[in-house]
């Protein structure tokens, strides 16, 4: 797609480059160092809450409470809970493949804001330190919606802490979008017009809006409910005349939206993914874009439907309910394009192409069942079972998480220089994708015949089905392993991979891999769309 | 603040100026009894006053079309908030107390 | 998902569950389209095949826009379908039969009209429309019964409602759907449906004493009498015949005595004090549940001659 | 383009004037963030005024409207000090523009100091929630309400004003040392709009905290 040929040269690449010392690595302002340093946290606390999750799923393997007593299973599942959506699906894609590929793929040297790069990085690992801290002191048992009077007046765990560890988490997701908005701003590469970018980016930018403008609602409640459990103040506390609602009404003001920030990275990389394994242009470029940013706007405007049996007016769940089908429409039309790409191209079945496929069945069935929950009258019924449960996880997990790890694989050369293990890699892919359908598909049986959420225990009707997704995860485990395991070898002993193993089209496939420090020998300029595939 | 030259000194003591006499207008008619037009009156001074300071001060006249879209985009989310949450306060029906 | 489903017990659950099949179906069909044309594809133009390929166009507005508009009309129809249910579900009939619940960490605590008092366990006849009035003594708790195909939060300092008409006899789980706490998963009872006439002897023989006589008995045990009785050595307002009456308050400003009022007053004795006496009252917020409340009112309003009512006690009307 | 402002170029951008750019659209971005962050209290305040209209009237009424209106005029006068010391400082001046921003700091320290004299006043009348609060009658629930969100608001922005009264005087001490010039001023830039931001803010605190129920006394 670019103008200039590869920028073959000798220029050291960014992991050589500036030195090797901790000390280097810790101050640096390259955004691909620092995207590996995001990474490294973020595959910590990716198996910090995975763990936690094997302790769920252990427990609920049998009826009774017998593993872990009541407390300590509550304390576990909010444990999992906030690791996972803030400090690994929030973070996970914008920060790691955003931070390095941003740049790369508009053709910019660097962020527009290095040292605010690194700052929030510095940020995220402490906040993520206040949520160890957390752990270690004993927990919180809110569940991670933090939903009072519960966590203001009832709760005698460490609210506070993990309310401040979230806080700060939120600072760095905000300055890691409005760096990522700037940098798309102003740094794009002569002739890289803005119906020129990768979906990727495309998918970022919108991200990052969501983030800019929803976080401040998070971290503004959060810092009240650590106030009314410090000083008393009482705006959500019904016994002095506050409001539970009101708190909900906040949460989900940031907490609806915050699944886009979880799932349209996804969706950029899998049409990254798509076109690469199709060989062929996205199908609907345009559509594509302007769905995501319909899905970054429209996403405000839903949050209600969490709150249909919530005590909230019956005439406000009805205008969130069917704003709630309305922001089906630009999923249904990406799951369509996404097909379409396929349609008369060459399909290379690499291990990302598996995991991108992966990820639209995936995301499709947990986008389906989303429509049950929009549907008011379905919802008093669904909401707060495991029907939820696993629709969440379908999106977050079968999506986000599968397409991260697409992403991963597919970008691993450029990002490492070395290649893994494509056998191992695809057979990662589809024990992941059986191992997640036998974990969560039964969640939606379970729902459906009525069991809630957040149960320690339960009725021994519910028994089979629960065994089943405890088996389901103890696959799903293993082919979480298994990257990091082959990924991991081939950082040593993988074979030299060229600056474009896929043969893909982008600009970051224009340098060596590993890339230079500043990315480009020769400043790109781009003359072409995305995707131009020639077979 | 893009390369434009610096603003005259009229139009900042100018602003100045509108910005003192709306706050005096404001205190004013805070006491001038008009039911629930004092909220709204109110709130209209204080939009006129942003505005003031928005175009003159923090000089949004002279910006980029994007950098006024940011600017906007703010109030229009917390306007989002606004709506939807009041549409729940305003629209529910309390039962009353069974006792 | 059929054979999973609980039992239909009540006059909601057939009429969701055909709206959540039609929605199975559709959505199954989607996904099952989706799934065989992307395996189709997969097959067909797998790298090396012989498909016949020419030049696919990189867009195609009829395709986009019928992708777009065919799910949002379908959208739409099922948010109407949806929307009719969510209506019938929120306007309980004015016959209904009310009965009153509050949640409190871990257990649900029922009264009946008549004065019968369940904890965990819900006894309703067969088919009358029942309305629960319910709210909740500390955080928020879910009144969730699968069999019913309802739910409704309860909330602390509020009520909300739920209504619903038994259609099958049997018992039925009845569980927290909302995380309240340690005990959350505990926090389950059953609601027994019954035939008429059982249900009739069932009361019988669960009649306790009526609200106000059980409120008397409070109004004694919680000390109440000590400063508001008659006799009482404290300077305390008598409350005999006190319902219905106005006071003055030491703010100048008059009060009438009803239900919110006497509730406050229990809960909250300073923000309103009667003007003359002295704000000693210590509160009983959180040393009281709602639910003796509610009969100490009954007691309270029972003392008054009887007269025109400013609000109609609606539990006493059996 | 100046060398002050080639000097300031950092590696990742081509021209002082993109990097000017992006620093302005990185600010601006971070003052929308600020509009939501105050928007939540506001939001809260709507929601409770709503629900108890009665009540924060009274509440309000018991505030101090000659201070909260000194205090309006403090803040609207030092953010033109501001605006005046940016168009000073891209005029060349430079003695003239430190005086202005160290005035501006200076009626922050005033505005800060008012307030405290506020909440003094407010300790010795027993209003404040948590500490002193001896309100009583049928709204002292509300009014108990109102002074929660009272303080939380005017104290979640003197800590602006804190950090503003800060960034001032650091942009004064620059001024006065020439680090700015008519190419390159986008730290000053930026410091006034944070400081404007501020002042902003408090255009809407003053009729939500200080003028509500004024006229049905």
């Amino acid at each position: 797609m670019s103008g200039t040929d590869i920028n073959l040269s000798m220029e050291p690449s960014y992991l050589v480059s500036g030195g090797n010392t901790l000390w280097s690595w810790l101050t640096t302002h390259d955004h691909k160092r620092i995207a590996i340093l995001y990474a490294l946290g973020i595959t910590f606390f990716f198996f910090l809450g995975g763990a936690a999750a094997v302790l769920v799923r252990l427990e609920l393997a049998t009826p009774a409470g017998d593993l872990l007593t009541a407390e300590t299973y509550n304390k576990t599942f909010t444990f999992h809970g906030i690791v996972m959506v803030w400090f690994f699906l929030v973070p996970s894609i914008p920060t790691t493949l955003g931070n390095f590929l941003v740049p790369m793929m508009i053709g910019a040297r660097d962020m527009a804001f290095p040292r605010l790069n690194l700052f929030s990085w510095y940020l995220y690992m402490a906040a993520g330190l206040f949520t160890i801290a957390m752990l270690l002191l004993g927990g919180v048992d809110t569940g991670w919606t933090f939903y009072t009077p519960f966590s203001t007046m009832f709760s005698n765990t460490h609210v506070i802490l993990a309310a401040v560890g979230v806080f700060v988490v939120g600072f760095s997701s905000i300055l890691t979008g409005i760096n990522i908005l700037v940098t798309v701003h102003s740094l794009r590469a002569k002739g890289m017009l803005w119906f020129r970018l990768p979906l990727f980016v495309w998918a970022m930018y919108a991200t990052s809006i969501v983030m800019v403008l929803a976080t401040p609602v998070l971290a503004m409640t959060l810092a009240l409910i650590a106030l009314e459990r410090l000083a008393g103040i009482g705006i959500f506390d019904p016994a002095l005349g506050g409001d539970p609602l009101l708190f909900q009404h906040f949460f989900w003001f940031y907490s609806h939206p915050a699944v886009y920030i979880m799932v349209l990275p996804a969706m950029g990389v899998a049409s990254e993914l798509i076109t690469m394994g199709a060989r062929q242009k996205i199908f609907g470029y345009r559509f594509m874009t302007w769905s995501m940013l319909a899905i970054a706007v429209i996403g405000f405007l839903v949050w209600g439907h969490h709150m249909f049996v919530a005590g909230q007016s019956m005439y406000a769940s009805m205008v969130f309910s069917i704003l709630s089908f309305v922001i089906a429409v630009p999923s249904a039309i990406k799951v369509f394009n996404w097909v379409g790409t396929l349609y008369k191209g060459h399909l290379d079945f690499h291990a990302p192409m598996l995991y991108g496929l992966g990820f639209v069945g995936l995301f499709m069935l947990g986008g389906l069942t989303g429509l049950f929950l929009a549907a008011t009258a379905l919802d008093v019924n669904l909401t707060d079972t495991y029907f939820v449960v696993s629709h969440f996880h379908y999106i977050m997990v079968g999506g986000s998480v599968m397409a991260y790890l697409g992403g991963i694989h597919y970008w691993w050369p450029k990002i490492t220089g070395r290649l893994y293990s494509e056998r191992l890699a695809k057979f990662a892919a589809l024990l992941m994708f059986l191992g997640f359908n036998l974990t969560f598909f039964p969640q939606y049986l379970l729902g459906y015949e009525g069991m809630p959420r957040r149960y320690h225990e339960y009725l021994p009707k519910y028994q089979m089905l629960n065994v089943l997704s405890s088996a389901g995860a103890s696959i799903l485990a293993v082919s979480y392993l298994l990257p990091l395991a082959y990924l991991g070898w081939s950082l040593f002993r993988g074979a030299r991979a060229g600056p474009n193993p896929f043969r893909a089209t982008g600009l970051e496939w224009t340098t060596p891999s590993p890339p230079p420090a500043h990315n480009f020998t020769v400043p790109p300029v781009v003359t072409e769309g995305p995707y131009e595939y020639r077979p | 603040m893009s390369g434009s030259s610096p603003p005259s000194l009229r139009s900042q003591l100018g602003a100045l100026a509108g910005l003192l006499l709306l706050l005096a207008a404001t205190a004013g008619l805070a006491y001038v009894p008009m039911g629930a037009f004092n909220t709204v009156v109110a709130l209209l001074i204080s939009l006129a006053k942003t505005l003031l300071v928005m175009l003159i001060f923090m000089r949004l006249r002279s910006e980029s079309a994007v950098v006024r879209l940011v600017a906007i985009a703010g109030f229009a989310w917390l306007a989002m908030l606004f709506l939807i949450l009041m549409a729940d306060y305003l629209t529910r029906v309390t039962l009353p107390p069974p006792y | 998902m059929i054979g999973f489903a609980p039992p239909q017990a009540s006059s909601f659950a057939p009429r969701i569950d055909m709206l959540f099949n039609a929605m199975l179906v559709l959505c199954s069909i989607v996904a099952l389209g989706v799934f065989v044309v992307m395996i189709w594809f997969c097959i067909k133009y797998r790298r090396g095949s012989p498909a016949e390929r020419g030049q696919r166009e990189s867009s195609n507005l009829t395709v986009e826009l019928s992708w777009t508009l065919i799910p949002f009309l379908m959208f739409c129809g099922l948010f109407g379908w949806s929307l009719y249910l969510w209506d019938g579900l929120r306007t309980p009939p004015h016959d209904a039969s009310t009965v009153y619940v509050v949640g409190k960490q871990w257990m649900w605590k029922i009264q009946h009209p008549g004065g019968q008092r369940e904890i965990d366990q819900l006894h309703l006849p067969l088919g009358v429309p029942t309305r629960l009035v319910m709210t909740s003594q500390d955080v928020i708790h879910s009144f969730y019964v699968p069999a019913f195909r309802i739910k409704q939060d309860l909330l602390p300092g509020r009520y909300t409602q739920m209504w619903f008409t038994p259609t099958e006899t049997g018992t039925f789980d009845l569980m927290c759907a909302e995380f309240c706490g340690t005990d959350h998963a505990a926090m389950r009872g059953e609601v027994v449906v019954m035939r008429p006439d059982d249900y009739a002897r069932w009361m019988q023989s669960h009649a306790q004493v009526g609200l106000a006589e059980r409120g008397e008995m409070l109004f004694r045990r919680f000390g109440c009498s000590g400063c508001h009785g008659s006799g009482a050595t404290v300077h305390a307002p008598d409350l005999d015949g006190i319902y219905g009456t106005t006071v003055a308050l030491t703010d100048g400003s008059v009060a009438t005595v009803d239900d919110r009022y006497l509730h406050d007053s229990i809960m909250l004795p300073k923000s309103q004090v009667v003007a003359g006496y002295a704000p000693i009252m210590p509160s009983y917020e959180n040393r009281i549940g709602e639910e003796d409340v509610l009969a100490l009112l009954a007691y309270i309003k029972s003392t008054q001659q009887p007269g025109p009512h400013p609000t109609e006690p609606s539990h006493e009307r059996h | 383009m100046t060398d002050l402002a080639r000097a300031h170029l950092q590696e990742q951008f081509d021209q002082p004037t993109q990097q000017k750019q992006a620093a302005t659209l990185g600010m601006w971005q971070f003052l929308a963030t600020e509009v939501l962050f105050f928007g939540v209290l506001f939001a809260a305040y709507t929601a409770c005024r709503y629900r108890f209209a009665d009540g924060f009237a009274e509440a309000a009424r018991h505030t101090h409207v000659v201070f909260g209106s000194i205090e309006t005029a403090v803040l609207l006068i030092s953010s033109c000090g501001a605006a005046l010391a940016l168009r000073n400082v891209e005029l060349g001046g430079r003695r003239v523009a430190a005086a202005l921003l160290a005035g501006t700091a200076a009626l922050g320290t005033v505005f800060l100091v008012l307030h405290g004299v506020e909440y003094a006043s407010e300790y010795r009348e027993g209003l404040v929630p948590g500490l002193r609060f001896d309100h009583a009658g049928p709204h002292a629930r509300a009014v108990e309400l109102f002074y929660c969100l009272y303080f939380l608001i005017t104290g979640f922005h003197s800590l602006h004003v804190i950090i503003g009264v800060v960034l001032m005087t650091v942009m004064a001490v620059k001024a006065w040392r020439g680090r700015f010039g008519p190419g390159y001023a986008t730290p000053l830039e930026n410091a006034a709009l944070y400081w404007h931001f501020v002042d902003i803010v408090w255009i809407f605190v003053y009729p939500m905290i200080y003028l509500v129920g004024r006229a049905s006394a």
